[in-house]
């Protein structure tokens, strides 16, 4: 039975509709791509799905339950999400970004746990927790961000767009922490990428958006030999 | 801006016509009491379009204003005690009014958002603190009578006002329209969505926004010269209250910012509107004033017109 | 008589508060050049642009065009100068339409203003970008893509001499990238120079004639593509192994 | 001479500095110019007066109840009228505030006429000296009461978990959604507690200013000018900034005589919004609102 069910989903911002009866599947511990053109509606889905918007028709099902209306509630649910552009509380530290992260729950001690965890995956935020998280490099924030969307203890977690902006180096790295923390933890991740190409090669299974509607789908070895795809998306 | 088809440029110019034929027969087929309602409601016409040069198209939101209707009334109050007469003492304080917006605006229009709000409304406090302490030929504290024009009788008097204010309406609005399609209009409707956009397309930013707030200061200048004599007695407590600005910021609003007629509209609703609170609950006139205010802000954010043009260009971009 | 340097930057430091961000570069760019700029995040790209279009102050060394100190420039008189530049994040002007977007960059830089020139260069910068059909809608109404087009649209209607292009590509897809690619060799070929800024190494390695490396505020590179781009300085702080490796294969591929 | 001007300037500083917290929060956290906090004082000053001047209670004790009377007040007015504004623009906040203060002031003149009332307590004579110098005890009092509340309230903002949803909620409203923050009522909050400390303020200064339906407004240009010197959003720079501004006002009343101590607040004022926007403490990334 997967984590996550969409099914027959429609937006729109304002008149205007963005997204056309999308069916998306995630199971425990999958590592699923999102991929398409820039505006074809991922961003829209990743927002859907956290509750920042909401759709006009279709259902969200989590763990076989429908998700909770609000935002703030489906992050106790369990889905966090690194937001585009990674967004960190510019005005306060690394830690306190972190911190915040867990601010649902209850359980001390492992939230202290996970702290640590958090900067075993990632070792350079380790020395400057108590720096102002507006001065990091695009690299350092990426990884803040994922840090703090694991501080929630997610089942799901969404990353948007993780190499925009960013040096190939540090992508190849942050795609290889996000790999290993799948593998290693089970936890079901989506990636939102523009980069076709890494996302492919990351994940499992993924879907490919083009305005709004679902295209293609299924195992992403399989999609990466397909000739349309690699002559739209791979430039091969 | 939205397009407007030829024909319905024609209805809109017979329209105007109309209006303004209607209002000047006003002094004759109105009484008194309604030449005086109009005298008002035509001087925050002026207060209101001078706020849409600097907030409507150059997003500054001079929330202040009212200093420089303030300036021009005692600067007019001054130039008549000094033996010039009414009339040419009007462009006069106008000017002492520009002069002062483009000296304080040159590191004032540096601040941005909040901060030049703020600023704005300091200024007016200071500026009248400093009028009620140079005292003098401004009268300081006790206020500043004016020099009685005893050449008309008060009937031909608050004529001469109204047609003075209805021409000074006029006037900004022409000025406004001028704006919209002219290089300086363009400067500060590029600059208020991205300065430093602007900046590197060959504005000088600080420029046009100078200009457009001694326009503004020139405009609500000559509206407070106007009124002062219109007065005969000015004091600090009025010529420099807050709540006119405020009022024309409100007026400006609902009216639509950055568009020609829309802060005409805007004064003549809510002038109306509060003149007949006035009249009615003449005790709590303040207490209804606030709730009105409140209604339009969380009603009206975006004026009536905003909603509209959105519209006209959505339906346009469909077509597309 | 060497042809005189359209950009040179020499010695240039820049800095933020208590940070470096751009430490003692220098390099020329010559006439109908188009010099790449890459570099890790945070290398300092963007302040180094933002240093000669002039919207950043620098510590110390110069910036000349056209043989012009033009250090101490205000912003404005840069684009009167011909000197135009695009935004990492689009700034469309909301409230004007795509139309006005562009008619702000004829009516305000180079070239007299009276209104046939305007409306010329506005018809020509539109005609090459494309936007034709989109003229006369508002930049919400229209895609990322094109409100990409429309930094350049801009940018050209300003008839500059030298273009600074801060990550024209980011966020396009790859049929989009490879128009954009033929664009700006288009606007080359009308006779003017490019710097660019840009991560999506297959538009760098597409048009430059030089690539400047940048690391940490400082210069690493500055030679031909295919030299910098096997540089082990280069691939370690930059490219990555992963594109080092595409790169071999592909290599190998065509290597008949 | 001197001792005395800085003893006045400190004394008074501090309850600026008070006054100024509410409002300097609320403008940081949400980007919301609060133009009735001068209202609130003055709510706080009239319930002074009402329970202490009517039923005999002494000042001091009264500032727990105008605080939490005024954090109801603060919490709806944000929760009903002010938080749909930050879906609009934010300088409309100015505009709604301006007419939220209309209604405030013209209530309590109708309330309670527009004449000055007067909140007196046993020890109002009473004073300490200090070389030459007298320290009136209600002042004294009123200031340490004022930084006390000063620092619980930081103390929160710093360790609390509320207190950090605040902060977030001002740096990135949809994000801090993400976190599970709910900042509409993370904002009435924050606008309760602002409104608290102004009551609080206005209890402290009953005992020292005349109480009038109108004293807010002459409390709103200090506010101004001490939330900007002392940075936006920056709890300690409100508070030394109040100190700055009382011996500024102290002096120049002394040097220039009364009169002259706005104009050399307002010139102080216009000269740091120039050269000094961030303040005195002012914290990076706030204050800018979203």
């Amino acid at each position: 039975m997967s984590l996550l069910q969409v099914q027959g989903l429609d937006v729109f911002y304002g008149e205007s509709q963005v997204l056309w009866g999308l069916d998306l599947e995630i199971g425990a511990g999958d590592l699923v791509a999102l991929v398409g053109a820039n505006g074809a509606g991922k961003t829209t889905l990743l927002k859907t799905v956290t509750g920042l918007v909401r759709q006009r028709a279709g259902t969200l099902s989590f763990d076989g339950t429908p998700l909770p209306a609000g935002a703030e509630d489906r992050v106790r649910a369990g889905i966090a999400m690194v937001p585009e552009g990674r967004r960190l509380f510019a005005g306060l530290s690394i830690v306190e970004n972190l911190r915040l992260g867990a601010y649902v729950r209850k359980d001390r001690a492992a939230v202290e746990r996970d702290l640590e965890r958090v900067f075993s995956f990632f070792p350079e935020l380790a020395e400057m927790r108590s720096r102002l998280a507006g001065d990091l490099s695009g690299g350092q924030q990426q990884m803040c961000a994922i840090g703090r969307a694991l501080m929630s203890a997610p089942r799901l977690l969404l990353v948007d767009e993780m190499s925009l902006g960013l040096a190939p180096v540090v992508v190849d790295r942050l795609a290889g922490t996000l790999r290993e923390i799948n593998r290693a933890e089970g936890l079901a991740v989506l990636v939102v990428e523009q980069d076709v190409e890494l996302a492919l090669e990351m994940s499992d299974r993924a879907y490919i958006l083009e305005t709004g509607r679902m295209v293609a789908s299924g195992p992403s070895q399989a999609l990466r030999e397909r000739a349309d795809i690699r002559a739209a998306f791979l430039g091969a | 801006m939205i397009r407007i088809s030829p024909r319905s440029s024609l209805l809109l110019a017979l329209g105007a016509a109309a209006c303004l034929a209607a209002l000047a027969a006003v002094p004759w087929l109105a009484g008194n009491y309604w030449m005086r309602i109009l005298t008002n409601v035509m001087m925050y016409c002026v207060v209101a379009q001078g706020l849409n040069v600097i907030v409507g198209f150059a997003g500054y939101h001079a929330f202040g204003n009212a200093a420089f209707f303030g300036i021009g009334a005692y600067a007019l109050g001054v130039s008549e005690v000094l033996g010039l007469g009414f009339l040419p003492s009007i462009p006069v304080a106008a000017a002492v009014s520009a002069l002062i917006a483009a000296l304080v605006g040159w590191p004032l229009l540096r601040l941005r958002g909040h901060y030049f709000a703020i600023a704005t409304v300091a200024l007016t406090m200071a500026v009248s603190e400093l009028v009620t302490n140079i005292g003098g030929i401004t009268g300081g504290a006790q206020g500043l009578a004016l020099p009685l024009d005893t050449s008309q009788s008060p009937e031909q008097v608050y004529r001469q006002i109204y047609f003075l204010m209805f021409g000074l309406a006029v006037l900004s609005t022409l000025v406004v329209w001028h704006l919209s399609g002219s290089r300086l209009g363009y400067a500060l409707r590029a600059l208020k969505d991205s300065e430093r956009g602007a900046m590197a397309m060959g504005i000088d930013t600080r420029r046009a926004k100078v200009a457009a707030w001694a326009i503004s200061a020139a405009l609500t200048g000559a509206a407070g010269a106007i009124w002062a004599h219109w007065m005969t007695f000015i004091e600090v407590s009025s010529a420099f209250d807050i709540t006119l600005s405020v009022k024309g910021y409100i007026m400006m609003l609902i009216g639509g910012m950055g568009t020609i007629f829309g802060p005409l509209l805007g004064a003549a609703f809510f002038e109306f509107f509060s003149t007949l609170i006035w009249s009615r609950f003449t005790e709590v006139h303040n207490l209804v004033l606030g709730v009105l205010v409140c209604v339009v802000v969380l009603a009206l954010p975006f004026g009536i017109w905003q909603p509209l043009r959105r519209l006209w260009h959505d339906r346009q971009g469909r077509g597309a | 008589m060497t042809t005189q340097a359209v950009l040179s930057i020499r010695d240039v430091t820049v800095r933020f508060g208590g940070v470096t961000a751009v430490k003692g570069v220098s390099f020329d760019v010559a006439q109908n050049e188009i010099v790449g700029l890459i570099g890790p995040n945070g290398a300092g790209k963007t302040t180094l642009l933002n240093a000669i279009s002039h919207l950043e102050t620098i510590a110390s060394g110069s910036i000349s065009c056209f043989g012009e100190r033009v250090s101490d420039w205000a912003p404005h008189r840069m684009a009167a100068f011909g000197i135009a530049r695009t935004f990492q994040v689009v700034q469309p002007f909301a409230n004007l339409t795509v139309r006005e977007n562009v008619r702000v960059g004829a009516m305000f830089a180079r070239g007299r203003h009276e209104h046939a020139r305007v409306a010329a260069a506005v018809d020509e910068a539109i005609e090459l970008t494309g936007l034709q059909a989109k003229a006369d809608l508002l930049p919400h109404q229209v895609t990322l893509a094109d409100r990409k087009r429309l930094e350049l649209a801009r940018a050209l209607a300003m008839q500059p001499r030298l273009l600074l292009l801060d990550e024209v590509m980011a966020g396009l897809n790859h049929t989009e990238i490879g128009k954009v690619i033929t664009l700006i060799k288009a606007i080359r070929d009308k006779g003017v120079t490019i710097l660019v800024v840009e991560h999506v190494m297959k538009a760098i390695t597409a048009i430059c004639d030089r690539i400047v490396v940048l690391q940490f505020g400082e210069k690493i590179a500055d030679d031909r593509p295919e030299r910098v781009l096997s540089d082990e300085k280069v691939v370690r702080a930059y490219l990555g192994d992963r594109y080092a490796a595409r790169q071999a294969a592909l290599a190998q591929g065509d290597a008949r | 001479m001197i001792l005395q001007t800085i003893i006045n300037g400190l004394l008074i500083g501090g309850i600026y500095g008070l006054a100024t917290i509410g409002f300097s929060m609320v403008w940081g956290v949400m980007g919301i110019i609060n133009l009735a906090h001068g209202a609130y004082i003055m709510l706080g000053a009239y319930i002074a007066y009402v329970v202490s001047a009517r039923l005999g209670i002494e000042p001091f004790l009264v500032v727990p109840l105008a605080m939490a009377l005024l954090f109801v007040l603060g919490y709806l007015i944000q929760a009903w009228m002010l938080n749909r504004v930050l879906k609009t623009s934010l300088l409309l906040s100015l505009a709604l505030t301006f007419g939220i203060n209309l209604i405030l002031v013209d209530l309590m003149v109708i309330g309670f006429t527009s004449d000055f009332q007067a909140v007196t307590t046993r020890y109002a004579a009473a004073a300490l000296e200090w070389g030459d110098a007298f320290v009136p005890a209600a002042r004294l009092g009123a200031c340490l009461f004022a930084l006390v509340l000063a620092w619980i309230f930081h103390e929160y903002l710093a360790r609390t978990r509320s207190g950090q949803a605040i902060l977030a909620a001002a740096l990135d409203r949809e994000v801090s959604r993400l976190m599970g923050i709910n900042p509409s009522r993370v904002y009435a909050l924050t606008a309760g507690a602002g409104a608290a400390l102004a009551g609080a303020a206005g209890v402290l200064s009953s005992m020292i200013f005349p109480v009038s339906p109108h004293m807010g407004n002459s409390f709103l240009g200090a506010v101004f000018v001490i939330t900007v010197l002392g940075g936006i959003g920056s709890l300690g720079g409100a508070i030394l900034a109040g100190f700055v501004y009382g011996l500024i006002q102290s002096f120049a009343s002394a040097w220039l005589g009364v009169n002259y101590q706005e104009v050399v607040a307002f010139t102080v004022f216009l000269l740091i919004l120039i050269f000094r926007p961030q303040g005195l403490l002012g914290k990076k990334y706030f204050g800018e609102g979203q």
